[in-house]
C-alpha cells in the first residue's frame, strides 16, 4: 500500500482570472503525474505517492480563504500552491504561515513581505516561497534582452522608451523595477502610461506615447491586454518598434500576428511557441498533450512544474515531512529543472532563473535567447 | 336593443371580490348614472367595462358583440371610453398634447382638428394653458382637461367617473349643459357616477343605485328620487346634519 | 367627542419577528458542537460578515426604499480605517469597531449627500458611482492604501485575554455580531424611527407635511446603513488579514443588493436568509462554479418574479395560505389583501 | 509628431469609443426612458452582440452579415425577456433592476460555459489607415461612427414622429389612461424594448469590430452607458449623443493629457459633478416612472 | 386678539402665469374661515405657499406672530400648521392605524403646537370613523375613506391650525354631512380651520366668513352670507344663484 503525501491547490477556476487559473493545477497535476509514474518519492524509507488537491477560489477570496482553510485543517495538505491573484495569495499565506505549511506563490508582490526578518526560522513567512525571481532580476535580464534584440532589427541602438502598464497590483509592482532596468540600460523614459486594468480602446494611451516619440513602446505586462494594444499601436504608428511583455511567440504565430515594424517578445520564464531551451520543448509537449490549452499564460505552469518537483527533491534530502527541515532542504538544494539548471532559492525565499526573450522581424524570423538576469539590483 | 349590456359580472382585486353579479344596460344616446356610497365598487365597474379590470365572470356586450376581457386600447378604439376618475392626466405632457392623444386612435384628421378647436371653445381656460405643462394646472382644470380629453376620442359610450370633483359652482353648470349635449352632439351614450347627487339626478333619465359592490336598485330617476333607501345611503345625511 | 383608545399590544407581536431570528442564530451558534469542516466555518465567517453588512442594507432599502449599489464601499471604508489605524496607530479590534463605524458613517454621509439630491433612478448609479471611484482611489492610493496590492492586517484579535483568531471562536464571534446587527435592525425598524423611514418609502410629500425632515432623515438612514457596513468591515479586515480595493468596488456591492433582495429586504429575517443562501447554495448543491452562478441567477430572477418580497416573506406567504386554507372562505380572502401590495395606489 | 496632430488624434480616438457608449446610452435611454425598465444587463446584451459577431464571422460569415445577425439576435433575446420576465416587472421598476442583475450574472456565465472565458476578437473589417498629416484615421472607426450617427438618427425619427413619441411618453406616464386613449401601451413597450436591445445587438458588433471583446466586457461599457444616459437627461436621445461625444472626448483627453491612472474616475467625477448641478441631465430629461419600491 | 395666521401682500408666479397677487388674508384663532374661487384662482397655490411647499415671490406670512416666509414644509408643519392635500395621500404600503401613528411623532408640543392633551392614534380613527380599517393596508382604502384618513393624519401632527384643501371632494352628501360634524368639532380642541372647497352646502354650514379669490387676488372677504350674495362672486364664481 502506498502512502500518499497530499499537494494542495488554490487557483481560479472560474471568475475573473480564470485564463491565468488554469494553468496552475495544469503545471502541478503535469508533475506530480510524472513523480508518481516514476514511482513516488522515498522520504524516511517509505514511498510516498503525490495526490494534488485542487480547489477553485472562483476569483473569490472569502471563498480563496475557505478553500486554503479546508486544504490546511480537514485535508492536511503538507504543501499549498496558489493562488495567481496578489491580495488573495497575501491573505492565504496569514492561514497557511502559521499552520507551518509550505506555500509557493508566483505572485512577484511577496517581495514585499518576504524580508530577512520574516523568513528567519520563528518569522511569519518561514514556510513562504516565492517561484518567481526578485523582480530586478526578471526586469533587468528582460530589459537588456529587448534592446539587445531590437537594436539590429531596428538598424540603430533604441535610446528612447515609453511603458504602458496595467493599474493593477502586478503592473503597480513591476513597472518601477523595469522602469529602473530600462534607466540601467541607458535608455531615455519619458513617461510611464498606466491604463485602467480592464481597458480596451488603447488608443488614447498610445497617442500620448507617440507624441513622445518614442523609439519602443513597452507593453508590460498583461499578456492579454498586450495583444489587444498591438495591433491599434501599430494602426497608429505610435513607435518605432514594441516590446509585448507575456506573449509567446506560440500565440505570436498562432494568432497570425505580424507587424511592419520589429517587435520583441519574452515569455514567464520560457517560451512554449519557439524557444531556445532545449528540455522546453519536451515539457510542452506533455503539457499541451495533457490537454491544457494554448494561452498567454501558459508557460508560467512551467514554473509551478518546477517547483513540485524541487519541493520533492526537497523532502527527499529532509528525509522528513517536518516542515522545519523541508524548508532547510529547500534553501539548500540545487534543483535541475527546466527553467534552470541550476535553480535555487536565495536568503528571502525568490528563485533566480533566466528570462526568455524573443523577437520578430517585420514580416519575419522569430528568433529568441535566453537571458541571464543581473546579479545586483541597479543602482538608481 | 341596448347599446351597451353587462350582464352578471363579477370584478376584483387579487383576491378581494369588489362587483358581485352586476348587470346593467345603457341604450344609444342615453345618459345613465350609478349612485353608491364610498368604495361601493362604482369605479371598479366603470373600470371593468372600459377594460382596465379583467372581469371575472359574466360578459360585456358592446354594440351587439361579445367585449369581455377586452383590453383597455381595443375597448377605447371601438368607442368605449372611460374618463377617469381622480383626473389621471398626463402631467408631464402640455395641455394640447393631452388632448391630441384623446384622439390617437382616430384616422380623421379633419374632424380631429375640428374638435380641438371645438374643446378649446368649450374650455376656454384650457386654450390659454394650451402650452402649458399637465401638472401645472389648478385641480379643476384638471378635471375639464381630463373630460375633453375623453370626448376627443369620439366616445359612442363614455364613462364618466365623478366629472364634477373638484369643480367651481360655474363649471359644475357647465359640465352639466356638457353632459347634456353629449348625446346630441357626440352621439355617445353616456354612464355617469357621480357624488354629486344633485348633477347626476338632474341630467340622467335612469340610475343605479350600488351598494357593496351590488345593485340594489334600479329605475328612472324620478323613482329613485323619491326612494327612502336611497336618500338614507346617499342623500339623507346632509339635512340631519344641518339641523 | 374624540374617546380615548389604546393601541392593542403591538410590541409582543414585534417580538413575534425577532424570535426565529435569534432562535436560528441561537442554533448557529451551536454548530461547533458538530465539529463542522473548517471549510464550513470559514464559509460561515464570511456569509456572517456579509450579513452585518446586509442588515444596514435592509435599514436602507427595506425600510427607507433608497437601493444603494455602493455598500461594499462602505463596508471597504471600514476595513481600510481597520487596516491603516492597525498600521499607524497599533489600533487593536475592538477600538477599530467604533473608529470604523464612524468613518463609514461619515463617508456615507458624504456620499448620501449629494447623492439623495438626485432622487430615483439616478440615485443608485450615483451611489454605483461612488463605489467605483472609492475602489480608484484605493488603487492609486500609494503606500498609504497599499495601491492596487491593499493593506495587511496583522495582530491578533482578543476578547477577555482569550485569543479570537481562531477559527471556531472567531465564528462564534461572528454570530453573536450577526445577533446584535439582527437585535439592531429590528430595534429600529419597531421604533418609531423605523416607521419615519417607512412613511418616507412611501411618500415623501406626505411625510414632509406632518412634520418629517425628509432629507436628513434620509441621509440618516444611510449613516445607519455605513454603520453596519463599517462593523462588518472590521470583521472583515481581521478575518482576511490581507483587504484590497478590488474586493469593494462595485461588483461585490451588486452582490450584496442581490443578497438582500433574494432574502427580502423589508423582514428581519431576509438579511440572514440571503446571506446564508447566496454564500452556501453553491456548496449544497456542490455545482460547477460557472453553472451553479448561472443556476443562482435564474433562482434570483424567479425569486423576485415569483416572491417579490424575497424568499422569507414568499414563503411565509405560502404558508399562511396552506394554514388558512382550512379555514371559512371570507377569511382567507382577507387574509390574502393584507399581504398583497396594491398595485396602483391612487394619487 | 505636432501637438495639434496629437490634440486631432485624440478627438478621433475618443469619437469611436463614445459611438459604442453612444448606442449603449441611447438603448437605455430609450428603454428607461419610455418603458421605465432600468435593464443593467444591457452591457450583457451588448456582449451577446459581439459574440453572435465573433461566431458568425467565424464560422465563415462577412462581417455586414454578422453584424446584421447580432442585432436580430439580440432582438429577438430583448423580445423574449421583455415578454418573459420585464413585463412582469413593469408596475415595480425596483424589482425590474434586481431582474437585470440577476441577467447579468446568468448572461456572463451562460457565455462562458458555452464559449470560454476568454477575449475573443474578429479580424478587423476594415483595414485600411489613412494618414491625414501627422494624424492617422484608421477606416474601421469612421465606419463606426458613421454607422452609429446613421442608426440613431434614424431611431430618432421613429422615436419622435408625433404620433408615436407622444403615445410613448403618455404610455410611461400613465400605463393604464394610455391604454383609455387607445394607445396599444404593452405593443409600445416590448418594441421600444426590442428596439433598444437590437441597438446593444449593433453596439457589441461594432465594438468587436474595433477591440476584442470577453464575457465580462458589459460590465465596464453599461456604466459609461448609464453615465452618458444621465449626463444627457435620461429619456433624451439628443442628449445621449451629446453627453456620449462629451464623455468620449473626457476619456481621451484624460487618458492622452491626465494622469493616465485616474482615467475611469474623470467619467464618474464628471456625472457626478453634472447631476450635481443638474439633477436631469445636461440636456434635461423625464424623471421616468416613478419608483415605486 | 391678534390673528393666528397673517398673510400679506403674498405673490406666487410661475413663470409667465400670476397664480397669486399681492393677497392679504387674516385668520382669527378659533374660526373657521372658507376661501373659494374659480378654478385655477389660486387657492391651492395660497396653501402651499403657506405650507413651504412653494416659496413666494413676494409677501410674507407670519404665524403667531412668527415669521415663517419661506421655511420648509417639515418646519412649519412643526411650527403647528397642517394640512390635507387636495389629491388624497396616505402612506399606502403602511397599515391605517401606522399611518396615523407616524403623523403623530414629529409633532414638537413647545413650538406652537396644541398643548392639549391628544388623543391616541386609535382614537383618532374612531373620530374620523376608521378604527374598524386600522389594520387595512392604506393603499386599498376606497376615495372617500382616504380623504378621512387624510384628514386624521393632519389631526395626529397636532395642528393649531389645519388647512383643508377640498376635503369633501368624491364624497357624497352623506359623507360630506359627516365630514361636516368633524371639522365643526375642531374649535372646540383648539383647533383653527381654513377650508377650501366648491361644495357651496358645506361652505355654508362650516364657515361664518368666507374670502373670495380670482385671478390670485382677493376680490372678497366677510360673512359669508354677504359674500355669497356679493354679486362679483356671483359673476365670477357661482354663476348664478345658488
Ligand atoms: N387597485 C386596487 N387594488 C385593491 N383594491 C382596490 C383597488 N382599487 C379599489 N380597490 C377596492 O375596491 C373597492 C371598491 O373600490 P371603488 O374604487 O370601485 O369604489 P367606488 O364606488 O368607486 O368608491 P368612491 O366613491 O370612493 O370612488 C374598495 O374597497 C377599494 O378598497
Ligand atoms: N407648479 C405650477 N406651475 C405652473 N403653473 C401653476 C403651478 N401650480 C399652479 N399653477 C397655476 O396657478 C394657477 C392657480 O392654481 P391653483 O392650483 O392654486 O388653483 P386653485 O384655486 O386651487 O384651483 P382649483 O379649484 O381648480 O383647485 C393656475 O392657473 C395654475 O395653472
Ligand atoms: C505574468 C507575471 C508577471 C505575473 C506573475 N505571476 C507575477 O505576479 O509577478
Ligand atoms: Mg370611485
Ligand atoms: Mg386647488
Amino acid at each position: 500500500e502506498d502512502n500518499i503525501v497530499k499537494i494542495g491547490v488554490v487557483a481560479a477556476e472560474s471568475g475573473s482570472f480564470v485564463s491565468a487559473g488554469h494553468t496552475l493545477p495544469a503545471g502541478v497535476g503535469l508533475a506530480v503525474k510524472q513523480i508518481n509514474d516514476a514511482g513516488g518519492i522515498k522520504v524516511g524509507g517509505k514511498t510516498y505517492k503525490l495526490e494534488m488537491v485542487k480547489r477553485d477560489d472562483r476569483t473569490d477570496i472569502a471563498t480563496a480563504i475557505a478553500a486554503t482553510q479546508e486544504l490546511v485543517r480537514d485535508v492536511k495538505v503538507q504543501a499549498i500552491f496558489g493562488s495567481e491573484t496578489h491580495d488573495f495569495t497575501l491573505a492565504m499565506a496569514k492561514i497557511t504561515q502559521p499552520a507551518k505549511i509550505i506555500h509557493f506563490a508566483g505572485n512577484s508582490t511577496l517581495a514585499k513581505i518576504l524580508t530577512p526578518d520574516s523568513v528567519k526560522p520563528g518569522g511569519e513567512d518561514h514556510y513562504l516561497f516565492q517561484s518567481e525571481p526578485q523582480e530586478f532580476q526578471r526586469s533587468g535580464s528582460t530589459a537588456s534582452g529587448v534592446l539587445t534584440l531590437l537594436e539590429p532589427l531596428l538598424g540603430y541602438k533604441p535610446k528612447k522608451s515609453v511603458m504602458i502598464v496595467g493599474n493593477d497590483a502586478t503592473g503597480q509592482f513591476l513597472s518601477s523595477y523595469y522602469f529602473k532596468a530600462l534607466k540601467a540600460e541607458g535608455q531615455d523614459v519619458p513617461d510611464i502610461i498606466f491604463y485602467p486594468p480592464d481597458t480596451t480602446d488603447f488608443s488614447p494611451f498610445l497617442t500620448r506615447a507617440k507624441s513622445l516619440n518614442p523609439d519602443i513602446i513597452h507593453f508590460w505586462y498583461n499578456g492579454d491586454s498586450t495583444l489587444t494594444a498591438l495591433p491599434q499601436a501599430l494602426e497608429l504608428g505610435a513607435a518605432k518598434s514594441y516590446f509585448l511583455f507575456g506573449v509567446d511567440p506560440g500565440i505570436w504565430k498562432e494568432k497570425q500576428l505580424s507587424a511592419d515594424v520589429p517587435v520583441a517578445m519574452s515569455c514567464v520564464p520560457v517560451c512554449w511557441g519557439e524557444s531556445s531551451n532545449p528540455k522546453a520543448k519536451a515539457y510542452f509537449d506533455a503539457y499541451f498533450a495533457a490537454g491544457a490549452p494554448h494561452g498567454v499564460t501558459s508557460s508560467v505552469s512551467l514554473l509551478y512544474h518546477d517547483y513540485v518537483h524541487f519541493l520533492a527533491e526537497a523532502w527527499e534530502k529532509a528525509g522528513s515531512f517536518d516542515p522545519d527541515k523541508t524548508v532547510e532542504a529547500l534553501l539548500t538544494l540545487h534543483h535541475q529543472g527546466v527553467v534552470s539548471d541550476d535553480l535555487t532559492f536565495n536568503p528571502t525565499h525568490q528563485v533566480t532563473h533566466a528570462t526568455e526573450v524573443c523577437a520578430a522581424a517585420p514580416g519575419g524570423d522569430i528568433s529568441c535567447s535566453m537571458q541571464q538576469p543581473p546579479a545586483e539590483a541597479p543602482k538608481s | 336593443m341596448s347599446l351597451l349590456a353587462i350582464s352578471e359580472i363579477v370584478t376584483g382585486y387579487g383576491p378581494t371580490i369588489v362587483n358581485r353579479n352586476v348587470s346593467l344596460t345603457l341604450a344609444q344616446g342615453e345618459i345613465v348614472t350609478i349612485l353608491g356610497p364610498n368604495g361601493a365598487g362604482k369605479s371598479t365597474l366603470l373600470k371593468a367595462i372600459a377594460g382596465l379590470v379583467r372581469p371575472r365572470a359574466g360578459s360585456i356586450s358592446f354594440d351587439g358583440a361579445d367585449v369581455t376581457g377586452l383590453p383597455a386600447d381595443i375597448m377605447a378604439r371601438r368607442g368605449v371610453v372611460l374618463v377617469p376618475e381622480g383626473r389621471k392626466i398626463f402631467v408631464d405632457m402640455t395641455v394640447e398634447e393631452n388632448l391630441r392623444l384623446g384622439a390617437y386612435s382616430r384616422k380623421d384628421p379633419d374632424a380631429v382638428e375640428a374638435d380641438f378647436a371645438t374643446m378649446l371653445a368649450f374650455f376656454p381656460i384650457l386654450a390659454t394653458k394650451r402650452r402649458d405643462k399637465g401638472g401645472s394646472l389648478s385641480g379643476g382644470q384638471q378635471q375639464l382637461l381630463a373630460i375633453a380629453r375623453g370626448l376627443m376620442t369620439r366616445p359612442r359610450v363614455l364613462l364618466l367617473d365623478e366629472p364634477s370633483l373638484g369643480l367651481s359652482p360655474l363649471l359644475v353648470k357647465e359640465i352639466k349643459a356638457i353632459i347634456l349635449d353629449i348625446g346630441e352632439r357626440f352621439g355617445a351614450s353616456v354612464l355617469l357616477v357621480e357624488q354629486n347627487a344633485g348633477l347626476a339626478l338632474a341630467v340622467a333619465a335612469r340610475g343605479y343605485l350600488m351598494q357593496n359592490g351590488r345593485i340594489v336598485v334600479s329605475g328612472p330617476i324620478a323613482e329613485l328620487r323619491d326612494m327612502s333607501l336611497m336618500r338614507d345611503l346617499y342623500l339623507g345625511g346632509v339635512a340631519q346634519a344641518a339641523s | 367627542m374624540i374617546a380615548s383608545r389604546q393601541p392593542n399590544g403591538s410590541a409582543i407581536s414585534a417580538l413575534r419577528s425577532l424570535l426565529p431570528v435569534l432562535v436560528v442564530l441561537a442554533l448557529i451558534a451551536l454548530v461547533p458542537l458538530l465539529s463542522p469542516s473548517n471549510r464550513f466555518l470559514s464559509l460561515a465567517i464570511s456569509a456572517g460578515i456579509n450579513v452585518i453588512a446586509l442588515y444596514g442594507l435592509s435599514v436602507l432599502f427595506g425600510q427607507t426604499g433608497i437601493l444603494s449599489m455602493g455598500h461594499a464601499a462602505l463596508v471597504g471604508v471600514g476595513a481600510y480605517t481597520a487596516a491603516i489605524l492597525a498600521r499607524d496607530l497599533c489600533t487593536g479590534f475592538w477600538l477599530a469597531l467604533p473608529a470604523a463605524a464612524l468613518a463609514s458613517a461619515l463617508f456615507a454621509m458624504i456620499v448620501g449627500i449629494p447623492s439623495l439630491r438626485v432622487g430615483g433612478h439616478h440615485f443608485v448609479i450615483m451611489t454605483f458611482a461612488f463605489g467605483q471611484l472609492l475602489a480608484i482611489v484605493l488603487t492609486n492610493g500609494g503606500d498609504y492604501t497599499g495601491a492596487a496590492t491593499g493593506l495587511d492586517l496583522v495582530g491578533p484579535v482578543t476578547l477577555f485575554g482569550a485569543d479570537m483568531s481562531d477559527l471556531t471562536r472567531y465564528y462564534l464571534m461572528v454570530v453573536a455580531f450577526v445577533a446584535a446587527a439582527a437585535v439592531a435592525s429590528w430595534a429600529i425598524i419597531n421604533s418609531p424611527y423605523g416607521r419615519t423611514l417607512r412613511a418616507i418609502r412611501e411618500n415623501e410629500r406626505l411625510a414632509a407635511s406632518l412634520g418629517i425632515n425628509v432629507g436628513r432623515h434620509k441621509i440618516g438612514a444611510f449613516v445607519v446603513s455605513g454603520i453596519f457596513a463599517g462593523i462588518s468591515g472590521v470583521l472583515l479586515a481581521h478575518f482576511l488579514g490581507h483587504i484590497s480595493p478590488t474586493q469593494f468596488a462595485s461588483f461585490p456591492s451588486i452582490y450584496l443588493a442581490l443578497m438582500v433582495m433574494i432574502g427580502g429586504a423589508r423582514l428581519i429575517a431576509g438579511p440572514l436568509a440571503g446571506g446564508i443562501l447566496v454564500a452556501f447554495l453553491p456548496e449544497v448543491l456542490n455545482l460547477d462554479p460557472v453553472q451553479s452562478r448561472i443556476v443562482y441567477g435564474v433562482c434570483l430572477i424567479a425569486v423576485i418574479l415569483l416572491l417579490p418580497e424575497g424568499l422569507i416573506a414568499g414563503v411565509g406567504q405560502v404558508f399562511r395560505r396552506l394554514l388558512a386554507s382550512g379555514q371559512p372562505k371570507q377569511e382567507r380572502e382577507e387574509l390574502d389583501t393584507a399581504s398583497t401590495t396594491p398595485s396602483e395606489v391612487r394619487r | 509628431m505636432r501637438a495639434v496632430d496629437i490634440f486631432i488624434q485624440q478627438i478621433l480616438n475618443g469619437l469611436s469609443i463614445a459611438s459604442v457608449i453612444t448606442l449603449i446610452a441611447v438603448g437605455v435611454t430609450l428603454i428607461f426612458g419610455l418603458t421605465g425598465i432600468i435593464n443593467f444587463a444591457h452591457g450583457e446584451f451588448l456582449m451577446i452582440g459581439g459574440i453572435v459577431t465573433w461566431l458568425a464571422v467565424s464560422a465563415g460569415l462577412g462581417f455586414p452579415l454578422a453584424a446584421v445577425l447580432a442585432i436580430l439576435a439580440v432582438g429577438l433575446m430583448g423580445y423574449i425577456l421583455e415578454r418573459g420576465i420585464f413585463r412582469f416587472t413593469l408596475e415595480r421598476p425596483t424589482n425590474g433592476f434586481i431582474v437585470s442583475l440577476g441577467l447579468i450574472v446568468v448572461l456572463q456565465h451562460v457565455v462562458v460555459l458555452f464559449w470560454n472565458p476568454n477575449q475573443k476578437s474578429i479580424p478587423r473589417p476594415l483595414t485600411t489607415v489613412w494618414e491625414v498629416g501627422g494624424v492617422r484615421i484608421a477606416s474601421v472607426r469612421v465606419m463606426v461612427i458613421l454607422i452609429t450617427v446613421a442608426v440613431v438618427a434614424l431611431s430618432f425619427r421613429m422615436i419622435t414622429a408625433s404620433r408615436y413619441g407622444r403615445a410613448l411618453r403618455a404610455s410611461v406616464e400613465d400605463r393604464d389612461t394610455a391604454a383609455l386613449m387607445g394607445i396599444p401601451v404593452r405593443r409600445y413597450i416590448t418594441g421600444v424594448f426590442v428596439l433598444g436591445s437590437a441597438l446593444a445587438g449593433l453596439g457589441g458588433a461594432l465594438l468587436i469590430a474595433l477591440f476584442p471583446i470577453t464575457p465580462f466586457t458589459g460590465g465596464t461599457m453599461v456604466m459609461k452607458g448609464f453615465a452618458v444616459a444621465l449626463i444627457g437627461g435620461l429619456g433624451n436621445i439628443y442628449g445621449a449623443v451629446a453627453a456620449g461625444l462629451i464623455l468620449g472626448i473626457v476619456e481621451g483627453f484624460s487618458a492622452g493629457y491626465g494622469f493616465s491612472q485616474w482615467t475611469d474616475a474623470y467619467s464618474f467625477v464628471l456625472m457626478i459633478l453634472v447631476l450635481l448641478f443638474r439633477p436631469h441631465g445636461l440636456f434635461g430629461g423625464t424623471s421616468g416612472p416613478r419608483m415605486a419600491s | 386678539m391678534s390673528p393666528i395666521l397673517e398673510i400679506r401682500g403674498l405673490s406666487k408666479r410661475f413663470g409667465g402665469v400670476t397664480a397669486l397677487s399681492g393677497v392679504d388674508l387674516a385668520i382669527e384663532e378659533g374660526e373657521i374661515l372658507g376661501v373659494v374661487g374659480p378654478n385655477g384662482s389660486g387657492k391651492t397655490t395660497l396653501f402651499n405657499v403657506v405650507t413651504g411647499v412653494h416659496m413666494p415671490s413676494g409677501g410674507s406670512v407670519s404665524f403667531r406672530g412668527r415669521d415663517i416666509t419661506g421655511l420648509k414644509p417639515h418646519a412649519i408643519s412643526r411650527a403647528g400648521i397642517g394640512y390635507t392635500f387636495q389629491q388624497a395621500m396616505a402612506f399606502a404600503g403602511l397599515r391605517v392605524l401606522e399611518n396615523v401613528q407616524i403623523a403623530g411623532e414629529h409633532v414638537r408640543v413647545n413650538a406652537g403646537a396644541s398643548h392639549h392633551p391628544w388623543p391616541t392614534p386609535l382614537a383618532l380613527l374612531d373620530f374620523v370613523g376608521l378604527a374598524a380599517l386600522a389594520d387595512e393596508r392604506a393603499g386599498v382604502l376606497p376615495f372617500g375613506s382616504l380623504r378621512l384618513l387624510g384628514l386624521a393624519l393632519a389631526l395626529a401632527s397636532r395642528p393649531a391650525l389645519l388647512l383643508l384643501d377640498e376635503p369633501a371632494a368624491g364624497l357624497n352628501d352623506r359623507e360630506t354631512a359627516a365630514l361636516v360634524g368633524l371639522v365643526r368639532q375642531l374649535p372646540g380642541h383648539g383647533i383653527t380651520v381654513c377650508v377650501i372647497d366648491h361644495d357651496m352646502k358645506l361652505m355654508q354650514m362650516l364657515c361664518r366668513r368666507l374670502a373670495v379669490l380670482d385671478f390670485g387676488s382677493k376680490i372678497a372677504d366677510g360673512p359669508t352670507g354677504a359674500v355669497l350674495a356679493d354679486p362679483k362672486v356671483l359673476d365670477v364664481y357661482l354663476g348664478g344663484d345658488l
